[in-house]
């Protein structure tokens, strides 16, 4: 057997491929893309929430929003961790991703405009992150599959957060109840978008399937999402944005009207409304914290340095 | 109402929700992925003893205030968080400096502020001690990074505790209700923390190889309701979401 | 109520409204003071044009509508300005090149409007169009000057039309209300300005030696009340003092 | 006759001294030295009022705030110009300021922490500016003269504004009326030390007095202040934040409580609330303005440079 085959024996056996074992080129590249990917999103996904921080409307909320936000910049961390096993830098990460060679999840190229917002990405985006992730947490790369694990527990209880945000404004007043309406209107599409394209434009998916980094299709995972996602809208009381959604008996499904996908296309390019915002807060924030970062350096050296000359003398 | 009480309790909860918004604004705007991580900490913290002591404060003047009515619901002027804490985010040496500064503070505070007679304001302290030597210890670090790594981050550093330098004084100033609490030992007598607050500061700042400033000007107000300018942009936003949405659940 | 001519009329007063609240923030902070009157005397006329909107707007919402409540009380959700009037003052260049953008595009529409079968919005127009051509000289200039000045200010001001560019295709979107009103003569089709104002704002940028951008992408939205993330933080220090003290007079 | 006794007695004469005519040298610095801390006072009191121009309570009070603190750019416009008649540069003058070097008028270095602070500006600052200036408009040199005359009136017309903001408060709720009280807490020793050191300790006084730099003495300015303030106050129904205060039958004056000069020399020397916000303020716009104030000097040389080759090839 060639190490290629027994590579593929191990993964079709349910094996983990480990960062020292043997890999395929593609299989290395292809994870570094997809690990990247996704951690640049946790990155990125901080800001519109950050935005709220400093006016969430009660203390409590504020905390929680706060705890939300840091959990997402641990879960970049893991992720990174996981792809520096792959081989590759966190400088160089940061490089692709300031540069925009890397992607990241087009959803946060949207802006966050009123409190409901908090709830809705809670519960709209965390909940369809969690759809796409918790497939991961099987995944044949070890360190990818394991922290995915911690990863979707916390996405978990994001989502259900989300979820108690937007009921308490459907229990509120008629303008929290319009605020929370308002919220899905503008999430639901770019939510459904955030599974992907349609299976038929879907470039990565056969070979994805094999290495177990996708485990369903994209139209597969939209429609547990949609699935999963009318009836939580139900006990809201609050209307899905979609006049042809309903549902089926014969397939068990809800059927949904047509995806906007020039929309998806166009943010993915680079041109959403918050695109250039959302890079030139993390281009910023890194190249204002370049002499806070070579100051740390410089003072670990020192440091160092005074160690080593107090070993010699000692 | 014990109106005493109540005023000193916000004179503590106050710091701790100024100081909070303050960090908090930096969240994922941070210099590194780490950093961002422990700044967020710190305001979480912040804002838990922050809440604690808001609650307690609810509980004492009754008629309807809660932990949120207190935090959002004053005037500009009937804030009593000293000047220190408000001081915007200039850059993260600013962020550090004025955050240890208040840190090394809070840390004495709040080792008295646990014998406390009142057995609320006594748990709270105790409860809190353990988050502010991490705070203490972290921004504390952070000030030696910077004023003994480059030359920049030395020169910055240096400016950002220049100019914060003249807000500490105001930490130990005895207000009339901090004294009443002191006098029936419920609160710290904050004068007498002022001797070891230097000494501690000062041999860090040698430590970090910054100068100690000598200026004997200091400016305060704080603690009466007299802000400096920035401190109506930060209610602003912090406050927008109540005022905009009066009589509300979240 | 005549709900659409009342929406129309915000739709025109709220861009005056918000470029006005941009421009006001500068005054006192501008690179001379030369351009610091010039900035406030145009934030003034704006102010102005959104006073005489507003009063309008309140007379036909009555129910004790006044201009404050209509510029100060309304949910970020419900302001009509398009979203270029809203963006930041990042550098100079950004400040005169949205403001351009916007006064080429608001000379040509008062240069219609004062021909509307309102009387009352063709007096605003009428009274108007003499500002509105000193804001487009004015601006204008500026964008020749940095653009054609020193290597440095031709960078900037090129940014700044880049970033700015994608805005300005919301200017000639046509709202229900805005094309109910233009068929009753009373409001302006701006779909049919957009040809002028494209070759106005080329041949300036031309002869600023600027490249005009090429994007076929444009962002809209303001005009539904989908703002931009920097519309929350100007409206919460805009409203701050009616939501804090409601129901005064000042 | 000697240029100097012809000088002298053309002022004695109340003749104008104008630009051109031959003076003694410490009369240019003098006047520079006041024209200059005249025009930076101006320019600096743009920024206590300009931190609430967006925040003003209603659209006519924020039309009038934005006008009056483009007056005060006005003013400072004048002044500068007065003082370049005196053979010094506009660059100068800035240098002095942003060094250090010039004063400005120590009251802008208080905060401006409520909206009624725009009230009591207005009433009291302007108000003992007035008292400060109209003497001024008979002063001998020509240009500053002229300028304060023009100066002058508007600052009546601020002053009532800022008169009928504190009314309006007075009239308005409980919480305004104490906001108005409190501004006048605030502000009123301040504005007394506004007229500057005590007699006694005054340097310049005698040598102003008969160049007519100063007509009074700051003593006798700041009971003609007092005595003019204290029944508008009254009418305002506040109390002014002095125990002291009475009025005095037999001198026909109110008296008043000590001041505290510590603090006012504090303010001078640099240590005020507020001395470090207002010169980062002015230097930063400043420095952000280099680029801007290049560019325009490269573009009318360019342009200069065309007309002049359009004309040779014409």
């Amino acid at each position: 057997l060639s190490l290629e085959e027994i590579f593929e024996q191990r993964i079709a056996n349910d094996e983990k491929i480990e960062p020292k074992d043997w890999m395929p080129e593609k299989y290395r590249k292809t994870h570094i893309r997809q690990i990247s990917q996704h951690a640049h999103s946790e990155i990125i996904g901080m800001l519109p929430e950050g935005n709220w921080i400093t006016r969430a409307p009660s203390l409590r909320r504020k905390v929680a929003l706060l705890a939300k936000v840091q959990d997402e910049a641990g879960h970049g961390l893991y992720l990174y961790s996981a792809c520096e096993t792959l081989g590759i830098s966190r400088e160089e990460l940061y490089e692709q991703l300031h540069s925009g060679k890397a992607k990241y999840s087009s959803i946060f190229n949207y802006p966050t405009i009123t409190w409901a917002d908090m709830g809705a990405i809670g519960w709209l985006v965390d909940g369809a992150a969690i759809i796409n992730q918790v497939p991961l947490c099987n995944t044949s790369y070890g360190p990818y599959a394991r922290a995915m694990i911690r990863v979707c527990k916390e996405e978990s209880f994001h989502q259900r957060q989300g979820f108690e945000i937007m009921l308490t404004l459907c229990n509120g007043t008629e303008a929290q109840k319009q605020m929370a309406q308002d919220a899905l209107n503008r999430w639901w599409w770019p939510s459904l978008m955030m599974l992907g394209p349609t299976d038929a434009e879907s470039i990565h998916t056969e070979q994805s399937m094999k290495w177990k980094l996708k485990r369903k299709t994209n139209d597969d995972l939209r429609q547990q999402f949609i699935d999963q996602t009318v009836p939580q809208a139900d006990i809201l009381g609050l209307t899905i944005p979609d006049p042809d959604l309903k549902w089926n008996e014969e397939t068990g499904h809800y059927d949904f009207g047509e995806i906007d996908w020039d929309e998806f296309w166009q943010v993915v390019k680079g041109h959403g409304p918050c695109n250039k915002e959302r890079m030139n807060a993390r281009v910023g924030a890194w190249e204002r914290g370049t002499w806070v970062r070579d100051a740390a350096m410089a003072y670990a050296e020192k440091q160092q340095n005074k160690k080593e000359n107090q070993a010699k003398a000692g | 109402m014990k109106t005493n009480l109540y005023n000193y309790i916000l004179e503590l909860g106050d710091n701790c929700l100024i100081a909070g918004q303050r960090l908090g604004e930096l969240c994922g705007h941070g210099p590194s992925l780490e950093t961002d991580i422990a700044c967020t900490n710190i305001s979480l913290d912040l804002f838990g003893q922050t809440r604690s002591y808001f609650q307690y404060a609810a509980d004492i003047k009754g008629e309807g205030a809660t932990e949120d009515s207190i935090a959002f619901l004053r005037y500009e002027r009937e804030y009593k968080n000293v000047l220190l804490v408000e001081q915007p985010n200039h850059d993260f040496a600013y962020t550090m400096a004025r955050q240890y500064l208040y840190d090394v503070f809070h840390l004495l505070l709040l080792e008295k502020l646990q014998f406390s007679q009142d057995i609320t304001l006594s748990a709270i302290a105790k409860k809190s001690i353990k988050e502010a030597s991490y705070h203490v210890r972290f921004t504390g670090d952070w000030v030696k990074r910077l004023g003994d790594g480059t030359e920049e981050s030395h020169e910055k550093m240096q400016n950002a505790i220049n100019d914060l330098w003249t807000y500490t004084n105001e930490l130990f100033e005895v207000t009339e209700d901090a004294k009443m609490m002191a006098e029936e030992g419920i609160g710290v007598d904050v004068a007498t923390l002022k001797e070891t607050y230097y000494e501690k500061v000062t041999a860090l700042l040698e430590e970090a190889t910054l100068t100690v400033p000598e200026s004997k000007y200091f400016q305060k107000g704080g603690k009466s309701g007299i802000h400096t300018e920035h401190m109506g942009y930060l209610l602003a936003d912090m406050q927008y979401m109540q005022r905009a949405y009066p009589n509300m659940k979240w």
